[in-house]
């Protein structure tokens, strides 16, 4: 049994590398495995948008996400810095700005790089998908 | 030779690697349902949406292949694909679908002079 | 022993920047956009890690090029594969 | 004098188009042309996210098109099916999709695929930043 | 006649479908990434589109490459000029 | 050689590009700043970002340069680039900034090796 770490930094619909992000995720954790741990960086931060929403007949991947979140109680973490320059932030976040409105919100919580920089030492194996 | 106001869409992005090739045929569609005669021109990975064997892809991921059926519905019919964009990319005609219209590469700067209009995805 | 990832076409930039990168003892496993590698096995890399390369199945059959593949006899991996060879190798390096 | 459009398809921040297309209308302008209008498409989208919030020591480049906007009373449309996908969303299509927050708003406006096809039409020159 | 507007390097598959679609009286605009031209004179772009092909002068700057252009004799436009070019030719197509 | 635990940031994009360059320094700052060792690798156009003459880009764009002077300040004094890299961009080594480490291209699977953790921009 190992850990996994994945590093996503592609945008749901722009990017293929969601997709693949999270159907490794599940065959790692069919295999026996554990994952310590999702990091949204770069245009993967849009992963994280509570306002998606795709066609009815496309998968919805936050959805996807918060589901493996939910059945797997695995920690979803955004980068803070990467987040709020492409137009997504938390509730606190939002106050701090003076917006109205956010968009992220548990279980994505929106952390520092240091975050993606311990998941790699704590995992077995980090898995960048891009 | 294309009519007038006929718009050039060109096609060079791949099934399921972004959205690119979605949106670009979606331009076409909306055009062409505005009444507006539209040609479509594959260059590079853009070849890959004409496949006839190509799957829906990942959970979630919609299939290309009903939206080029979609196309001739929309009068679309001219689909320019040129010999040498095959054969770089090591594929066969006939594992495209049908209706394709195969070209030389040299033909493509004349195409694009005789569309007044060119939406490049 | 590196697993190098491949997310991109082998004709392009990136896939020349991982052949640079690839060791003696590597493997290579192509997804998304590198699966086009199927219909050209004269590419290098088939040679250059020959018997540690491989195409990830369920790209292939999206695109269309599975029966390709089986044609040029290339080796295939499911999902359930990918995460095998990770298990083997130590570290892995995506290109994209 | 010409009337230009122009077609936006890069994300702030992820591409430099944005900035490009910005640094070009202005020169559209300087020389005496008008702006028939913006089309925001693919990634190009996230220009109109009200929750962009970048460094302070970089160009918010929502807001440098809203000054454009007000200076020169241009429009701004977004394709309405590029940006659902992509978690952005006006008032009233948050209330249609359930979502409690919004992050486009006037003077950006959501609009169909027919809009930069009419723009294509009504202008001299249709130039794309991508 | 058409202005081509490329965006990416010049030795990018981007690049090369670009050429493929020059016409012989077309004009060419090197901007953002295309501007690494300027490094290399020998790009086959550089004769093919003699005397119509340009650099974008604040993305030459911003990069670093605006004295490497000068010592390389290419032909260099402001944003004004890029406008101009606009002006001249009906149709734009960028490269991406 | 490479300490044990040392982290290899590869840099392949270019300045005003995209946000590549800068995430990726990003990161290769933080891992520093938390103590690990860390050394950079710059390949294809991300050679760029050492260029000295470069500047600060469209109004509101950030310049590469000051982080790259940061990084000594760091103690992230490898920086990686190969012979062959230069030679395909035609650039001269003395464009570049000082403290550059010059390889060969057949280098660098050893330096991947070497390196425990290796994040790719």
């Amino acid at each position: 049994m190992m850990q996994y770490g994945l590093l996503v930094m592609g945008a749901p619909y722009s990017s293929p590398a969601p997709h693949s992000a999270l159907r490794f995720a599940h065959a790692v954790l069919a295999r026996g495995h554990q994952i310590a741990g999702v990091f949204f960086y770069h245009d993967g931060v849009h992963n994280a948008s509570s306002l998606m929403a795709p066609p009815q007949d496309e998968l919805n991947l936050r959805e996807a996400w918060i589901e493996l979140h939910q059945q797997h109680a695995i920690q979803l973490d955004v980068c803070i810095a990467a987040a709020l320059r492409r137009g997504l932030m938390s509730e606190s976040e939002a106050q701090r700005h003076g917006k109205q409105a956010f968009n992220v919100a548990p279980p994505f919580e929106l952390t520092g790089l240091g975050q993606l920089l311990e998941l790699q030492q704590r995992a077995d194996r980090l898995i960048t998908f891009a | 030779m294309a009519t007038p106001d006929a718009l050039l869409v060109i096609i060079r992005h791949a099934p399921h690697s972004s959205n690119w090739l979605r949106e670009g045929l979606d331009a076409a569609l909306v055009a062409a349902a505005f009444g507006q005669p539209v040609n479509l021109l594959f260059m590079g990975q853009g070849t890959m949406a004409l496949l006839k064997e190509q799957g829906s892809g990942a959970p979630g991921q919609k299939a290309t292949l009903p939206t080029i059926d979609m196309l001739e519905m929309y009068d679309i019919d001219k689909l320019w694909v040129t010999e040498e964009a095959l054969q770089g990319m090591h594929l066969s005609a006939d594992a495209l679908v049908e209706g394709i219209t195969l070209i030389a590469d040299q033909e493509i700067p004349g195409l694009l002079q005789q569309h007044t209009q060119i939406l490049n995805f | 022993m590196i697993l190098h990832i491949l997310t991109k076409a082998p004709d392009s930039i990136v896939a020349t920047q991982m052949q640079q990168a690839i060791g003696g003892q590597d493997a290579v496993l192509l997804i998304e956009e590198a699966v086009t590698a199927a219909l050209d096995p004269s590419w290098q890399a088939w040679q250059q890690c020959q018997s540690r390369i491989f195409l990830l199945s369920e790209d292939l059959i999206s695109r269309g090029f599975a029966s390709i593949a089986t044609d040029n006899e290339l080796p295939t991996l499911e999902m359930d594969g990918f995460v095998a060879l990770t298990e083997q190798y130590e570290k892995t390096v995506t290109w994209y």
